[in-house]
């Protein structure tokens, strides 16, 4: 091997400390080196051009640079030796500069350092191979998991963008719970009104394939390299027949056996039904727990009022396997609910406050469908044990966030906006009646959010009142809520009509499950965990699996709507070219020595040790041995580490390069 | 006799196991490894207090094997093995059929008569006469008075020295190692294909016998064994040299308990100590 | 021969002197393990009633590891540098005749194309004190090999002991410099003369020359599949028998550009032993290289050297971790050759 | 250099390699360096991508060049770009370090260290800290010693003298 040597005095920066001079002197008599040469700034077009120079005059394949760190050029010297025809990755950088002159005063402690450090860098070059990039080819299309509003967005942003789109909804309809909302802060526009028109987009939108009452079962494969098996949940209907013509759920005779999930237990839905009118896509289901059908095979009404020969009764859930390159997650949240928690869940509820006990305790969302003209009420405030307007409410926030001794510790950041719009709702209503709030802060950082809370309370005359509830109770057909009031330091009770919890955002319980099918990580509620809080907040550790909304910690509408324009902007960069490239540092698996432990597998954060059996020409089976999957590998090295018989390397860093430079220790 | 033959023989003519680890006895009366493969083998097989070797070491020739079970016959300190190699994924419970033995203590030297002095010390630490699970068991336990923990002695010794001495110790045991490799052989739970010290390019371990080539590949192997070692003590047994390797082992088997609460090959089920972690590990020698 | 005799105080004494004039003098550990400078004072080895050391005393003539050379790139120049040797004298007490017989024996293969400097070296700088053994126990088969307790093959002196002393018989002309040398010690023999041929009356365990017979045309057969299979290959049988001697040869690098080229003990037993650069691998299984284990010590080695590999100490088979007797092994091919011929 | 090691006129001065990962300890050195916080110059750094990658054979290798005291930095727990590989190093630090505290390598010569890519600072305490504590200690004669069983004559020093 022919290596070159170059050492830059950074102008002053190195020169000042260290000997350069001195130091390529120094170098020239290292074995392997065939050039060492100083100059004032290597990084510089003439210093770029030297190391040119003495590559094509030197005959160099090998390059080591004395220079500034290596996050800082060694992209420049790698390029610079890739345009004379040296492989890049046979370019090393001794850190001269933050790890030497600029720490030290002593020019010889620091030349000799230096010499040391040069030392090291050759050592290892000498053990580099030429390397090229690992290009996989991308499939350009996306998975979204969720047809809430974040699934929604980052749905048409992709599509609209001309990739195909994959959209998975387990419910019927998607719209997810912003369909639910009533208006939305802190414009108090109606939220159906500006949601609905991005459903229907997403219905008719030719590169979206909409998969609804749907969900995925399994994934396999890499970044750019998806296969994914998602169940299509029998809804016994045949959906390229059917008009949604919503006769079949008028008719169906079976009214009062389950209760609206859209309108949160408020009303009851038929067994055949629509979530709600403006479902997309409208084509209804039927619940085979309470059809009589499904239970003794009697009515089947439905069947005979489709003109259309619809309805299925024999459909089974079938399974499809997409193909797709990556992979947006938009699971979003459900609500916490107060009640008793089963054994060994992490949340403890509030026996106190009495949910699930008294009819008119409710939680937020439930307000919202008494609030929205399409809710039970139609829009009228009525409470729900007598559908009596209440005239006075008090509303609860913190109701399971911030508060460890019930099991979660963060804020649930939106309860603070919907509870100040709960109460003015309520106010514009029932324009006589009382509205108290019992919070611990106010917090409503966000654009014209503090505004909006600060109208609740001197426009609309909400009475805040800063202080936890500590029992409610029933008396008299009021609601009696007992707290207090810590800035005026006494007791308070309020005979209330109404209550509302603003209880706290959880993710969806599957969650969880769905983390370990994609193999990315998620934290102890179940909230899907990011690769960097700070500077890749939408990506996972896994690649080409992105992060959007309330799944990934509690968000309000707008902020799901930007990380959902954000993934799909990532899912963009992807699809951006048609081979992905990326550093070749990924570990490699000798099959040979390899006896099958697989404690790399289990040191693996990335899930990309595979079993490979190794077979005879007979197909008997002669040896089980690991395989790295080097789309899913980002180059740790952990693996490498713990293999005990040294049966797994990583590029880039393999053993006899470290060796070598611990051997170059020796010289110290 | 005791039912050993009779349960190895049903054991192949049953279709129960295709073949039997066992022990045999040689014409010097010390019991030695056998591999019985028919019923008429089955007869060779017996036990005693002379039951040194720990069998297990036997499984992993067998890995990909597909046919019928492999039974053995285990003794309760050896089954700690079998678990272990369960735990780490190298053999199934299923494959194997497992004949317990009832132990009464085996001893230090097979040309002695079992005694007290010459028991050995792991009966000492030994969780139970009785094997934690088998498919069938046979022998009785005999109580039988245990020996001086002489081990847990030296151990002391070592740890009351000081750093200086303790490397000294060390050097100076390490020195007689003639890299016979029989410590890593007879281990059950080394069980790789190629060890780390035959590595070459590069070379993990010198390979030369000289005194840090030794010391490397000893403290190495105890690394390797660190959370993994079951406490058989084959290693003591067969060192030529008679460098007290169990030492090492066991002190990192302490640790692994003090620290983690772990102790290998007891419960197939659980996680391996390494290659698994909590994020509450203690740290407080990490600045 | 002259026989002369030392009391076993004077024996002490002498040991002093020999220390005292900066030579190597080895004994068996007190222990009983091996021979080091570290011997037992009270010189109990001497009485030869114990089994032999677990580890023979081949290491003080082919050590474990031994330097070749040393090397350095010097800017491109390789200088070489020639290992430190100890050049003192070394004197052996205590050796059985299963160990001194080792000597000659692997000599030959040292000595047979080029010539092993260092054991050269080592042997020619030393006197083997051998011993009468009175250890005969059921791993040892000396006189099956053409030894026996009182053979003197490889020594340079010969001890018997006797009450309270040695006989003492001059072997080699090495022997007969150093008893000249140290005369003060020994006093001349005049009794009667030890008994010859002590043991050879008892029935020898195997024939040799029916094995070696069987062996010249027993490639393949099925006595090998069952011989090596709880071999676990370790190279404990190797590594403390006195007549193996398979090394390899590697480089110990120090630092970027020096380094040692080193000799060190090899077994054939060890899985990678005839490991191919490519690959293959002529011994794969353990059946394999318990077949070459035998043949070399009592075909190969006497078709070329006419010397047995082996002197019949049972080191091999007392050390070995699952109990294989190379003497039940060899027992066993004696039956097989004497069924064949039958 | 060797010689100059052994050579009694000049002062003792440890020689301290120091395994630290790419992403946090590295990237914290370079911090160091761009405030200028002048710290001891004996410590020489090997960059890993991860403290995962970090082999306890490479603390041994260490010693065995020559090193007096060893230095293995990485990410704070819970920071690390690969998720777990620190903590997988810790818990074979755990284990590791009380296996050479038994074997006679004690804490002073073998040291560990969380330092962040904005603890520029922590990281020349660390150095200037580690490099005192081995500096007290003293040359680690007793492990180089071990080296001599294979016979080396001295290897004359080469290099260029400044």
């Amino acid at each position: 091997m022919r290596i070159g040597v170059f050492v830059c005095h950074c102008g002053e920066n190195i020169g000042r400390t260290v000997d350069c001079h001195a130091v390529a002197e120094a170098c020239a008599h290292f074995p392997g080196v065939a050039h060492s040469e100083d100059y004032k700034y290597m990084c510089s077009d003439p210093g770029q051009n030297l190391i040119k120079q003495a590559i094509r005059e030197k005959g160099l394949d090998a390059v080591v640079v004395g220079s500034c760190s290596p996050h800082m050029h060694e992209k420049t010297f790698r390029k610079a030796c890739a345009d004379a025809g040296v492989n890049p990755y046979m370019v090393e950088i001794a850190n001269l500069r933050e790890h030497c002159s600029w720490i030290h005063d002593d020019i010889k402690a620091g030349t000799r350092k230096s010499i040391d450090l040069m030392r090291f860098a050759v050592e290892k070059v000498k053990f580099n191979v030429p390397l090229s990039p690992i290009r996989v080819p991308v499939t350009k299309r996306t998975l979204v998991i969720g047809g809430g509003i974040s699934g929604i967005q980052a749905a048409l942003d992709v599509a609209n963008a001309g990739y195909e789109v994959v959209l998975v909804e387990k419910e019927p309809s998607i719209g997810g719970h912003m369909s639910q909302l009533s208006e939305t802060f802190p414009t108090l526009d109606c939220s159906q009104c500006i949601l609905t028109p991005r459903m229907v987009e997403v219905y008719q939108h030719p590169k979206i394939k909409l998969m609804s009452y749907s969900e995925v079962e399994k994934v396999d494969g890499f970044i750019g390299n998806f296969t994914v098996t998602i169940r299509k949940k029998a809804k016994s209907i045949k959906e390229e027949f059917c008009t949604g013509c919503g006769l079949c759920a008028q008719k169906c005779p079976i009214k009062k056996k389950a209760l609206s999930e859209f309108d949160e237990g408020l009303s009851f839905r038929s067994a055949m039904y629509v979530p709600f009118p403006q479902a997309v896509p409208n084509i209804p289901v039927i619940d085979r727990e309470v059809c009589t059908y499904f239970k003794n095979g009697k009515c089947a009404l439905c069947k005979s009022v489709c003109g259309r020969d619809a309805i299925d009764f024999d459909q089974q859930d079938r399974f499809v396997k997409e193909e797709v390159g990556a992979i947006i997650v938009a699971t979003g949240y459900k609500l916490y609910t107060i009640d008793k928690k089963p054994e060994g869940s992490i949340y403890k509820g509030y026996g106190e406050y009495g949910y699930g006990k008294y009819k008119d305790v409710i939680d937020g969302l439930q307000f919202e469908r008494i609030a929205s003209a399409s809710g039970p009420t139609s829009g009228e405030i009525l409470r729900p044990s007598d559908n009596k307007e209440p005239q006075k409410i008090v509303f609860i926030q913190c109701v399971g966030s911030r508060d460890e001794s019930k099991g979660i510790s963060y804020c649930s950041k939106i309860c603070c906006m919907y509870t100040a719009k709960h109460a003015m709702l309520y106010k514009h209503k029932v324009h006589h009646g009382e509205a108290y709030v019992f919070y611990m802060d106010i917090r409503s950082g966000g654009k014209n959010y503090e505004e909006f809370v600060r109208r609740a309370i001197e426009e609309d005359h909400v009475k805040y009142i800063r202080g936890r509830v500590s029992k409610i109770y029933e008396e008299d057909g009021k609601l009696i809520v007992r707290g207090e009031d810590t800035i005026a330091g006494m007791p308070v009770t309020i005979d209330a009509d109404l209550v509302v919890l603003a209880t706290a955002m959880v993710p969806q319980p599957e969650a969880s499950v769905l983390a370990q099918t994609l193999g990315v990580s998620y934290d102890k509620y179940g909230y899907f965990q990011e690769v960097h809080p700070k500077l890749r907040p939408v990506e996972t550790a896994t690649g080409g699996i992105f992060l959007a909304g309330a799944c990934h910690s509690p968000r309000d509408i707008p902020e799901c709507v930007s990380m959902a324009s954000a993934a799909a902007a990532k899912t963009m960069v992807l699809f951006g070219s048609d081979m992905l490239e990326r550093e070749p540092v990924v570990a490699e698996v000798d099959p040979s020595t390899c006896a099958g432990c697989f404690y790399c597998k289990k040191v693996c954060a990335y899930n990309a040790i595979d079993i490979n059996e190794i077979r005879d020409r007979k197909g008997q089976l002669q040896k089980v041995v690991a395989h790295v999957n080097s789309g899913l590998c980002q180059g740790c090295g952990t693996c490498n580490a713990t293999c005990p018989s040294k049966s797994i390397e990583l590029i880039g860093f393999r053993d006899d390069q470290i060796f070598a430079q611990i051997n170059a220790f020796a010289e110290v | 006799m005791n039912g050993l033959n009779e349960v190895c023989r049903e054991a192949i003519s049953g279709n129960k196991a295709a073949l039997i680890i066992g022990y045999t006895e040689d014409k010097h009366h010390h019991l030695k490894p056998f591999i019985a493969h028919t019923e008429a083998d089955t007869d060779k097989l017996t036990y005693n207090h002379n039951a040194v070797n720990n069998l297990a070491v036997y499984l992993h020739r067998f890995r990909n094997r597909t046919e019928g079970r492999i039974g053995i016959v285990v003794k309760p300190c050896d089954l700690k093995a079998i678990t272990a190699l369960i735990q780490e994924n190298r053999v199934k419970r299923d494959d194997l059929y497992v004949i317990g033995v009832n132990c009464s203590g085996v001893v230090k030297d097979q040309n002695k008569e079992f005694s007290k002095e010459n028991t050995q010390i792991k009966c000492k630490t030994c969780a139970g006469k009785t094997p934690a699970w088998y498919d069938v068991v046979v022998e009785e336990s005999v109580e039988f008075e245990l020996p001086e923990d002489n081990n847990a002695l030296l151990m002391k010794q070592i740890e009351e020295m000081s750093a200086e001495e303790r490397l000294e110790f060390w050097n100076s045991e390490f020195e007689k190692c003639i890299k016979c490799y029989a410590c890593r052989e007879v281990c059950p739970m080394c069980y790789c294909d190629q060890c780390i010290v035959d590595k070459t390019e590069p070379r993990w371990i010198e390979s030369s016998a000289t005194n840090r080539a030794n010391f490397a590949w000893n403290m190495i192997r105890a690394f390797h064994q660190a959370g993994r070692c079951i406490g058989c003590g084959e290693c003591d047994r067969v060192c030529p040299a008679d460098i007290p390797l169990s030492l090492l082992n066991r002190k990192m088997g302490m640790v692994a308990f003090k620290e983690f609460g772990y102790r290998h090959g007891t419960d197939m089920n659980a996680p391996t100590l390494i290659g698994t972690f909590s994020t509450s590990d203690h740290e407080e020698f990490i600045r | 021969m002259k026989l002369m005799k030392i009391e076993k105080a004077n024996l002490s004494r002498l040991i002093d002197q020999l220390k005292k004039d900066n030579h190597r003098v080895i004994g068996v550990t007190p222990d009983g393990k091996r021979f080091s400078e570290n011997f037992d004072e009270s010189l109990k080895f001497m009485e030869t009633d114990t089994p032999p050391t677990a580890i023979s005393f081949k290491e003080h003539f082919f050590p474990k590891t031994e330097a070749l050379f040393h090397y350095k790139n010097n800017n491109g120049a390789i200088d070489l540098k020639e290992p430190v040797i100890d050049e003192r004298k070394t004197v052996v007490f205590g050796a059985r005749p299963c160990d001194s017989a080792s000597l000659p024996i692997l000599s030959k293969v040292f000595n047979w194309d080029y010539a092993d400097d260092f054991f050269n070296r080592r042997v020619e700088n030393s006197i083997i004190i051998g011993t009468e053994c009175n250890h005969r126990d059921d791993w040892c088969f000396c006189n099956e090999v053409g030894l026996s307790q009182e053979s003197e093959k490889g020594s340079d002196i010969f001890m018997i002991p006797v009450e309270d002393a040695f006989l003492v018989k001059t072997i080699s002309e090495k022997g007969a410099k150093f008893i000249e040398e140290y005369s003060g010690f020994f006093e001349s023999y005049t009794g009667i003369p030890p008994a010859e041929n002590k043991n050879g009356h008892e029935e020898k365990k195997f024939d040799y020359d029916n094995v070696k017979k069987w062996l010249d045309s027993h490639f393949d057969h099925g006595f090998w599949d069952e011989a090596g299979e709880t071999c676990l290959s370790c190279g404990q049988c190797a590594f403390v028998c006195p007549t193996c001697h398979c090394f390899d040869i590697v480089d110990e690098q120090c630092g970027t550009c020096s380094g040692v080229r080193a000799k060190n003990w090899d077994a054939c037993q060890f899985s990678l032993f005839t490991k191919h650069a490519s690959g293959h691998n002529p011994r794969d299984s353990r059946e394999k290289r318990y077949r070459q284990r035998i043949s070399h010590k009592f075909k190969y080695y006497n078709d070329k050297f006419s010397e047995i590999l082996c002197t019949g100490c049972g080191r091999c088979s007392r050390g070995c971790p699952v109990s294989i007797d190379i003497l039940e092994l060899v027992e066993e091919i004696d039956h097989l050759a004497h069924s064949n011929a039958g | 250099m060797l010689l100059q090691r052994y050579n009694m006129e000049e002062k003792f001065e440890p020689k301290i390699a120091a395994f630290v990962c790419n992403w946090c300890t590295y990237t914290g050195a370079d911090l160091a360096g761009t405030s200028r916080l002048k710290q001891q110059p004996n410590a020489r750094l090997i960059r890993v991508p991860c403290t995962g990658r970090i082999d306890p054979v490479f603390i041994i290798k260490a010693f065995e060049s020559g090193a007096d005291g060893v230095l293995v930095s990485g990410c704070h727990p819970g920071d690390c770009h690969y998720n777990a590989g620190n903590f997988h190093a810790r818990r074979r630090w755990i284990m590791f370090r009380e296996l050479l505290e038994f074997a006679g390598i004690d804490s002073s010569r073998l040291h560990f260290s969380w330092v962040s890519a904005s603890e520029g600072k922590k990281w020349v305490d660390v150095i200037d800290g580690v490099t005192e504590t081995v500096r007290k200690k003293g040359p680690f004669d007793q492990y180089r010693k071990m080296s001599r069983k294979i016979e080396l004559p001295e290897l004359e020093e080469e290099g260029v003298e400044i």
